[in-house]
């Protein structure tokens, strides 16, 4: 059973992440600076609990909060160009970030050894959750309840004027701005987000991996954060998780078993699953069908 | 008196001059028809009022403050708002999300808080955007997806989300655009139930018999500059404007 | 969705049923590692070692358990794609199963993280790491068995072999003083192995050091490095990285016309990937190993692993070795082989891993270290038209 | 001094693989306005294709690799398209951003598994040579890479500007619509264009292979990134950027190497990156138009 709770950590941890570039992705805006904020997140939670000894949830907040300034920072810059161009520019920042952490050194002396990032060697040894004694359930049930937590905020924004003029603004930002709609505002606004959910991901990343280093946090993670929304399909937060689950629960560890096949299978499903679904798993369609389906014919919200 | 006033304003585009030292008062309470060949610079002269293009010189001012320099959404919130020749819905919001996310007049902003003006949910604007459907001959479709919606209606949907900022000046560009005569009809009726509601409206329009029947005003444009401006009758016996319409064997 | 909901189902049954289907009595022992991406051949060589051991136990009448009865070993081998997340995902499954001991990983990236969820001390209620024993054979990145007293490792002693090489190129090249290094310089193993290893060992044995070329993983211009390393023309070159930029670098210091006395790599890369990769450029370069296939025991293990479709060298001659380790263990710590009894018996394999100071090699006895480590048996091989030839055996 | 000649020399005969990957990646986006993120991957692809000729006979002269490298490139330009593009409807572009990125993932696993992911040796012409000025060296198959990636562009830019096909791309790539109206068939048009860079990416993995002397799959990634950056620094869809911009990163992040290190060599490209987006974000050529 302890294997089903330690991938349903992974899986919430890269819920995070993908819901990260969800909000992102919604203003029209592919990011693939997700990996660099998951990676601030991871570096200065890790820090916190190994270095200054502080507990988990404020070194969680921690993190969120410098993630979020981060991309609060970042955001003005960077959302100046759009389309390639800001694909580009949010993968030089990630690579950026990256590079930063391989050439970061931090290390105090703890007894006989020595803690903290090292360089491309990696942080070791941030062991929160098992010097604490928690069980691999309980590890779980933390990860999901901020997984929870941060679905039933997009949720609930999806459901705000905010969350409209987020989708408005993907539609079309001509016509949002003639709309009056602040652009900048919005879209930093929803980079910031995303920067307080990716960081808050990458700490608890941290800590379930228990050693974390530069070259976890590459472009590789960074697709697969836009990956899950795109896939999952931008219509709901639950769209995201089901690509989160598509991915890791059944390509990566449900074809264990398939040996060889796994591997060509993975790339091969997923131009598959974009040739069969190019709006992603659930679309505003499908959606409504699940609705009615529960609901019975009446119509959701007004 | 001027509720929108342009001093000279030009816009050009490398070395072409859409606008070139237009001068244009659009008075309280009145509709002004901007009219002018194709390429006579009509657009341009409204997306220069609504900010997406900064003036290359010139200065705007609306109801008594310099907006030259103002962002597009800041002009919004002061009272400006448009429609596009080539409908711009929010296509995948329903009808409802496209009228609530254009709440964003200056009224709207002192009248509710900032938390419950973004993050409150649908309710508190319920009544209001409850009018503008009715408006529109929209009520019922509230949840369709704006896509979804025929071309007469996107146009109407798109007419309400201008009035949805509560505008003082409505800037309608070419609205009769591939509408039939019952359409056209119908748009004239709407133009002025909002006139009698104390909006302002510039109308640039190619459509002749909407133009010379609804509004008070015309300004005429041809390669950038204003040619002729007066009431309807006076703009149809203008012979520049003649002229320029029908080419110069006239 | 219904197609996915019934395909993941699937998938998970087809799991459960691999894993059920146990014959009379039977262990299971499971080895993990990469068998894709660019280190795909450690996986692959890894598994066909594990299941010619395997194979050979099995048909010598298998483990004896404490009952006196005999069980089978039954071998199965996951993929972790030689990253963190899967690593751990993997010994999690492993742990799930009845599997009695897990011998992996291949990558130094995924075995940090790996150590790092077992518990660290045995016995300390206040940790909740997994209580799951994992003897490595390939991850050989220094030092990493001390992050938890669950990790084991059967790899050879880097600090140890580079000692030896430098000690042995004293005699061997007297005129030879100085010594260069070039390091990939971000990937844990080969960035640790000149850091630590390298240098300190050949300043330990009168070296001078003349500087250093840095490289990343997957660079492919070496032009400036190279340039670096000609002005110091140093008598000996140390090149610590994977056969990819291994062979880059090679081919650069060809085209400059670097030719030091002395060319000495990195343990992994003395597989044939170098080879294939760049045979010629490599001629004369001399690499310490803990396997070659020198005596008759070596040889015939590693035609027992060509028959599962593997290749010998020091990594999965260590998973060989691991094999015949770990039933002697299971014998002398008498395990119950009960499906009911497995986490007991991962204790018993446990202790009598961390008990253990010798075991026998392929190449003569391994001495076992205090912090769980293992000082194997060694031997030079250098690159000689295409093929590694032994130069020079200390045992 | 000599030094600083060296590296930048180096590098930007080095960039010259840039500048081919570049060239694919800002053609597609000309003509399509997406990105073919399997790009790089298809490159090397075309290149493990082209061993094949050795496998085959083994006394065959190099250039046939070469020219087989060249083929098979085209023809996974084709399979690109057929399985990233042809089916999925020009409005959804996230759709074949994330197709191209699962294409990628599986041209790398196919490399892997028919290789076990160990180096390829790949041949080269003129690899022993070494033009020498003093002090000063020039590596002969670099030069080579260099002539043909310039022989490539001239061939390109002849293929864009006189003939009918290059008419009706640039038709394509300035007004779709208009361009369909005037009879010209754009998914003939899109499927050409993915054959052409196919057939430049196959060239360019040769020359890449070449200039390496192996193969790898770890090259796919690298290449992505450094043939992106490129693509933006030269100007979305304008060639001849993509050339220069590929020669300019090459020969800076060789001078950067040289005085920083090289782990802080990549920070400093990602920073002159920055520094285009902030400071001219259209490219060193913005092409006509100024589209964004």
């Amino acid at each position: 059973m302890d294997f089903y709770f330690g991938l349903a950590q992974l899986i919430g941890v890269h819920t995070l992440l993908g819901l990260s570039a969800y909000v992102v992705l919604l203003t029209g805006q592919v990011s693939l600076a997700q990996a660099g904020f998951f990676a601030i997140g991871a570096y200065v939670a890790a820090m916190l609990t190994v270095l200054a000894g502080w507990h988990l949830v404020p070194a969680l907040g921690a993190a969120a909060l410098t993630g979020a300034t981060t991309a609060c920072a970042v955001g003005f810059p960077a959302l100046r160009v759009k389309g390639l161009m800001l694909v580009i520019a949010t993968l030089a920042f990630g690579e950026g970030v990256r590079l930063f952490f391989f050439n970061f050194d931090y290390q105090i002396a703890r007894g006989d050894v020595k803690v903290g990032p090292l360089g491309g060697e990696g942080f070791r040894q941030i062991r929160f959750f098992p010097e604490n004694g928690w069980t691999t359930l309980e590890v779980m049930l933390f990860i999901w309840i901020f997984v929870l937590l941060v679905m039933a905020l997009l949720w609930w924004l999806d459901r705000s004027r905010y969350g409209a003029v987020l989708r408005a603004v993907g539609e079309d930002e001509l016509a949002a701005q003639s709309a009056g709609i602040n652009l900048t505002a919005v879209k930093v606004s929803a980079i910031t987000l995303g920067g307080a959910i990716a960081a808050l991901g990458g700490g608890l990343y941290a800590h379930y991996a228990t050693h974390i280093e530069h070259l976890s946090f590459g472009i590789l993670l960074a697709t697969f954060a836009i990956a899950y929304p795109i896939v999952g399909g931008l219509a709901s937060v639950f769209g995201t998780l089901a690509a989160v689950l598509f991915v890791q629960g059944f390509l990566v560890e449900g074809l264990r078993d398939l040996g060889d096949w796994r591997n060509l299978l993975f790339g091969a499903l997923i131009v598959l699953a974009m040739n069969l679904r190019p709006r992603g798993f659930l679309d505003a369609g499908n959606l409504r069908a699940i609705k009615r389906l529960f609901w019975g014919g009446g119509r959701g919200a007004p | 008196m001027a509720l929108l006033e342009l001093q000279g304003v030009s816009r050009h585009f490398g070395g072409v001059r859409a606008i070139d030292g237009l001068d244009l008062e659009v008075r309280e309470g009145e509709i002004l028809g901007l009219i002018g060949p194709n390429g006579s610079g009509k657009s341009t002269a409204v997306n220069v009022i609504t900010g997406l293009y900064p003036p290359s010189a010139g200065r705007i001012a609306f109801d008594g403050r310099d907006i030259t320099a103002a962002a597009t959404h800041r002009r919004l919130s002061e009272g400006i708002a448009r429609t596009f020749q080539n409908i711009r819905l929010f296509g995948g919001l329903t009808v409802w999300q496209n009228l609530w996310v254009a709440q964003n007049s200056a009224r709207d902003r002192a009248a509710r808080g900032f938390l419950s003006r973004w993050m409150g949910g649908q309710s508190g604007a319920r009544e209001g955007i409850g009018k503008l459907l009715a408006f529109a001959g929209l009520a019922g479709r509230e949840d369709e997806l704006a896509s979804n919606l025929a071309f007469g209606e996107q146009r109407r949907l798109e007419f309400a989300r201008a009035l949805a900022a509560k505008p003082k000046l409505l800037l309608l560009d070419e609205p009769a655009a591939g509408m039939n005569a019952g359409e056209i009809a119908d748009l004239d009726e709407r133009i002025r139930a909002v006139r009698e509601r104390g909006v302002t409206v510039l109308l640039i329009e190619h459509h002749m018999e909407l133009v010379m029947a609804v509004t008070d005003r015309v300004a005429v444009l041809n390669f950038g500059q204003k040619i002729a401006e007066g009431t309807p009758a006076q703009i149809q016996a203008h012979s520049a404007v003649r002229k320029a319409y029908l080419g110069g064997d006239h | 969705m219904k197609k996915i909901a019934l395909a993941i189902a699937l998938a998970f049954a087809a799991g459960a049923a691999s894993t059920a289907q146990a014959q009379e009595k039977s262990i299971r022992i499971s080895g993990f590692g990469a068998k894709s991406g660019v280190v795909r051949s450690f996986g692959i060589n890894g598994e066909a070692a594990m299941l010619a051991a395997a194979d050979q136990i099995n048909k010598a009448g298998g483990v004896k358990l404490a009952d006196g009865s005999k069980a089978r070993i039954v071998v199965d081998y996951y993929d972790d794609r030689c990253t963190a997340e899967e690593g751990i995902s993997v010994i999690r499954r492993i742990a799930g199963t009845d599997s009695l001991v897990a011998v992996g990983p291949t990558c130094s990236n995924v075995a940090e993280p790996l150590f790092g969820i077992l518990q660290k001390k045995v016995d300390d209620k206040g940790d909740s790491g997994l209580q799951m024993p994992v003897f490595t054979d390939v991850a050989i990145k220094v030092g990493l068995a001390r992050i938890s007293e669950w990790a084991f490792r059967n790899v050879p002693n880097e600090m140890t072999m580079y000692s030896s090489v430098f000690y042995w190129l004293r005699g061997k090249h007297p005129q030879a003083k100085t010594v260069y290094g070039g390091v990939e310089e971000d990937f844990a193993h080969s960035r640790a192995t000149w850091h630590v290893v390298m240098k300190d060992r050949a300043t330990a044995n009168n070296y001078t050091l003349l500087g250093e070329s840095k490289w990343l993983l997957n660079d492919t211009n070496f032009a400036t490095q190279v340039r670096e390393m000609k002005k110091a023309n140093a008598d000996v070159v140390a090149i610590s990285a994977h056969p990819f930029t291994t062979c880059g670098v090679l081919k650069e210091m060809q085209r400059q016309g670097v030719k030091p006395k002395v060319l000495i790599g990195l343990t992994s890369s003395s597989s044939m990937e170098t080879m294939q990769g760049c045979a010629k450029q490599a001629e004369g370069m001399i690499i310490p190993t803990s396997y070659a296939p020198v005596n008759k025991e070596a040889k015939a293990a590693s035609d027992a692993t060509a028959k599962f479709k593997g290749s010998a060298d020091l990594h999965s001659m260590a998973a060989w070795e691991n094999m015949f380790i770990l039933k002697s263990v299971m014998e002398d710590m008498k395990i119950s082989g009960a499906k009911a009894e497995v986490q007991a018996d991962r204790r018993k394999i446990r202790d009598g891993l961390a008990k253990l100071r010798t075991t026998p090699g392929l190449l003569g006895v391994n001495s076992r270290t205090e912090d769980r480590e293992a000082d194997k048996p060694y031997l030079f091989v250098q690159a000689k038209g295409g093929q590694w030839v032994v130069i020079h055996n200390p045992l | 001094m000599l030094d600083l000649l060296q590296s930048a020399s180096d590098g930007v005969l080095y960039g010259a693989t840039y500048a081919l990957i570049g060239i694919g990646f800002t053609l597609v986006f000309g003509v399509m306005h997406k990105i073919n993120m399997a790009y790089g991957a298809a490159s090397v692809g075309g290149a493990y294709l082209g061993l094949m000729v050795l496998k085959l006979g083994a006394g065959l002269p190099v250039p046939l690799v070469f020219f087989g490298s060249f083929l098979a490139g085209g023809l996974l330009g084709w399979m690109v398209y057929l399985a990233c593009f042809h089916f999925i409807p020009l409005s959804s572009p996230l759709a074949t951003l994330m197709s191209t990125v699962g294409m990628l993932l599986l041209i790398d696993e196919v490399i892997v598994h028919t290789t076990d992911g160990m180096p390829q040796n790949y041949p080269a012409l003129f690899d022993d040579v070494m033009l020498r000025f003093g002090e000063f060296t020039l590596r002969g198959d670099l030069l080579l890479v260099f002539l043909v990636s310039v022989a490539c562009m001239a061939g390109l830019l002849a293929l864009l500007y006189r003939t009918r096909l290059g008419l009706a791309t640039r038709a394509v790539s300035q007004q779709a619509i208009a361009a369909q109206l005037c009879g010209i068939r754009l998914a003939q048009v899109n499927v050409t264009t993915f054959v052409i860079t196919g057939l430049l990416g196959g060239i360019a993995g040769a020359m890449i292979g070449a200039a390496v002397g192996t193969l790898s799959p770890l090259l796919t990634t690298p290449l992505t990134v450094k043939g992106l950056i490129v693509t933006v620094i030269g100007g979305l869809g304008s060639v001849p950027g993509a050339i220069v911009a590929g020669l300019l990163v090459g020969g800076f992040e060789n001078v950067i190497q040289l005085y920083r290190g090289v782990t802080e060599r990549d920070l400093y490209v990602m920073l002159l990156l920055f520094a285009f987006l902030v400071f001219r974000p259209g490219g060193l050529f913005a092409p006509a138009g100024g589209r964004n």
